[in-house]
């Protein structure tokens, strides 16, 4: 038998967002966001995302173009400090954003990656982030129910894949990536380098192919990967 | 039968094949086919099976068994291996049965007081693989039907079971229970009937040979 | 700054098993399993252990040499049907057995290893697994809570270890080790080869360091290890 | 007070390092001090922080900043990363902080209607490092002390600091409040109890400076 090859265009790939759509996006930071599919996502306009992503990026770079454009009704994520559109939509509330701790966030991902319902922890039980969460007693300690996440769509940026989308990701690059290459109903992933059947060691793989829908290779490196000079 | 349940296998599926004549279905698909073999102790992408003076003491499938990688196998825990199977990543799993009802029960993991090993991988594949279909003989070694109209054994999961192929016929299960869909080469309705332990809906006109 | 050094001899490492010791042990059938280790706890012979392990090996292999010198109490599992010995004491009442499904087992270790309390599911929700398991209605959807398991030892097999810990394993010698290599207080790896830092590519770890308390490098491999001819 | 804190990292830690003030502890140690720093992007074992020109793209710890490796270090997914925080494999974390209460309540998240970024890692850093020190300024810009009876911000975590350290003093989290360790050089026991607002043990004798 052979592996099937699910290398497609990635106007074909992004196609499948359509308006409305929960769309997770992996990256911490710069390093691992999926720059290029984010890209296409503006060029091809869906509205009224909810989109699920550590972070928001900075100004000018990864989802704060989706944020510039309006496309994105709700976001779901850990820490937006470092983008001041982000805050301002939020503040003026054109952006609803649900704050997760990023671990938590990374575990629901993870939950809904891995057909569960959600997953039981103390993490935040003394905090505002506690609030409107279903509370258990476990053994006399009081836990909150944590909800499993899912998307219809994810994308990634892996540092390479091969045709039937097993992934590596990089070094920091990794961060959320093979989380949400778990947790949604059709996974896209970009990649620096697309390699025949056979280019990745089985022991090296980080996100196995029977979670990847589709792998676009990328024909250039945005330069929003660029270093930051600050 | 064997043969006749490959042929369930679409190009492009992740297919997950249960322990003893389930795994034997991949000698009757054309060695170009597209398609992804899935075990639940690590490995997508299964090769060819072994024999010992070949092996490597660290590759096997979830039955023991000695297998080899193709390219593009990827290997992970077992935790990312059950979330495949949960999350709704395996598209079809073929299991053996001890008994299936009529409402696409299965039973296949355990006989109270007899055979009680434990249920391995069986109860997610049965209740999460996007479709079931069993593989088995039609009756049990004293002749009983295996197919009924409810099971009498402890369940492996409730309502899961798609299609049944058995050495008499492919059977499918319908919201109005078993219907005949193919007979083996010499069998009849009739004979298919009389080893049913539960209505069985047989259709007008010549039903298809396999 | 260096990474501290966790090589010990393997008396030591063992000796952190007590009587009364819960012990998670890594490997599915042969692949993966510690024999070593198992070896030096029948040596060092603790008694009333109960040991988590996704299966009971075969007779005369692995953890069956612990059945056989009785000094195992309790066994959660989720398959023994290879393991004769098991089964009769088993039936016997002369060990408790716990069965779950397998990636149930899987991810209640898991839950453990990420400091989670449990996790909600729907699997084994019509079969007797569910029997005693406190449900759940969550939207209109009955969910079992799994509770996490952790344990006092772990004994994990590697392939490869660096002397801080960090781990390869290799093709389907990886199943259980990985997770039971995150969920107790006291992590021990026995590996086939021990290199220096930096012996181990950082984007090739399959366990990190963090996680491992004690490296015990192998001085031979285990005769269990062998191919075995049916 | 950074190079009194660094002494707080014992050999063999796994130690996280919040962002800002934190972060500067390891300039402190010596080049050969045994121990583990950990990122909660993904990394164990971070490296010399690099000026962009020598910068690798792929490379950042938590705070944006380019960061390297060191021989043994190991990158890991976020769920990984959290897997290791939140299971105890964590020993020290250092982190900063708008309020300490007396109880070790720690505020560093969020000003209501002024600064409300979301809580990032530090949650469950904060909840569930087997132990947490905190580096900060004793008062903020306006004067106002951040050591208090009870925090009036948003909390991060309840009852987790053990130790403070300031510009003026080492502060550690008792049972009964907190209790004066050491005095920064020609700071009295007397202006570190001005500038805290809550009750604070002096210990009778001569109080260590650092």
């Amino acid at each position: 038998m052979i592996l099937p090859d699910k290398s497609v265009a990635i106007a074909e790939a992004v196609s499948r967002i359509g308006d409305g759509a929960t769309v997770m996006v992996g990256g911490f930071g710069v390093p691992g966001t999926p720059f290029t599919l984010i890209r296409e996502i503006v060029r091809q306009g869906p509205k009224n995302l909810t989109l699920i992503k550590n972070d928001a990026n900075e100004r000018d770079l990864g989802i704060d173009h989706l944020l510039a454009s309006g496309q994105v009704r709700r976001l779901v994520t850990t820490h937006i400090g470092l983008n001041p559109r982000a805050i301002e939509l939020m503040n003026g509330g054109r952006l609803e954003v649900e704050f997760c701790a990023q671990g938590i966030l990374a575990e629901r991902i993870r939950s809904g990656g891995s057909g569960l319902h959600g997953f039981l922890t103390d993490v935040g039980v003394d905090t505002e982030l506690a609030r409107g969460k279903t509370t258990f007693d476990l053994d006399g300690k009081t836990v909150l129910l944590e909800t499993a996440l899912r998307a219809d769509v994810a994308i990634v940026h892996a540092v390479r894949a091969d045709v039937f989308g097993n992934l590596q990701y990089v070094a920091t690059a990794r961060n959320f990536n093979p989380l949400v290459a778990m947790a949604a109903d059709c996974v896209i992933a970009e990649a620096e380098e697309l390699v025949p059947l056979g280019g990745i060691a089985p022991d090296a793989v980080h996100t196995p192919g029977p979670f990847v829908d589709c792998v676009v290779e990328l024909q250039e490196l945005s330069r929003e990967y660029d270093v930051v000079r600050r | 039968m064997v043969a006749r349940a490959a042929r369930e296998i679409a190009p492009g599926m992740v297919v997950n094949l249960g322990i003893g004549l389930p795994t034997r279905v991949v000698n009757h698909l054309p060695a170009d086919f597209p398609f992804c073999l899935h075990t639940e102790n690590g490995l997508s992408g299964i090769g060819a099976t072994l024999p010992p003076e070949r092996a490597d003491r660290n590759l096997i499938d979830a039955g023991g068994a000695y297998v080899s990688t193709i390219p593009g196998s990827a290997f992970f825990d077992s935790a990312v291996s059950f979330a495949l199977v949960r999350s709704g990543r395996i598209d079809l799993t073929m299991l053996g049965a001890f008994e299936v009802s009529e409402t696409g029960d299965l039973a296949n993991w355990k006989i109270p007081g007899k055979f009680s090993p434990g249920a391995g991988g069986g109860i997610e594949l049965a209740q999460k693989a996007r479709r079931v279909v069993v593989l088995t003989t039609h009756t049990d070694r004293d002749g009983n039907p295996k197919l009924l109209s409810e099971c009498t054994l402890p369940l492996t999961a409730s309502g899961c079971v798609s299609r049944i192929f058995t050495d008499l016929a492919v059977i499918d299960v319908t919201p109005s229970g078993f219907a005949l869909r193919e007979l083996a080469a010499g069998v009849s309705a009739g004979d298919v009937r009389h080893a049913t332990g539960a209505a069985l809906e047989i259709p007008s006109g010549e039903i298809p040979v396999f």
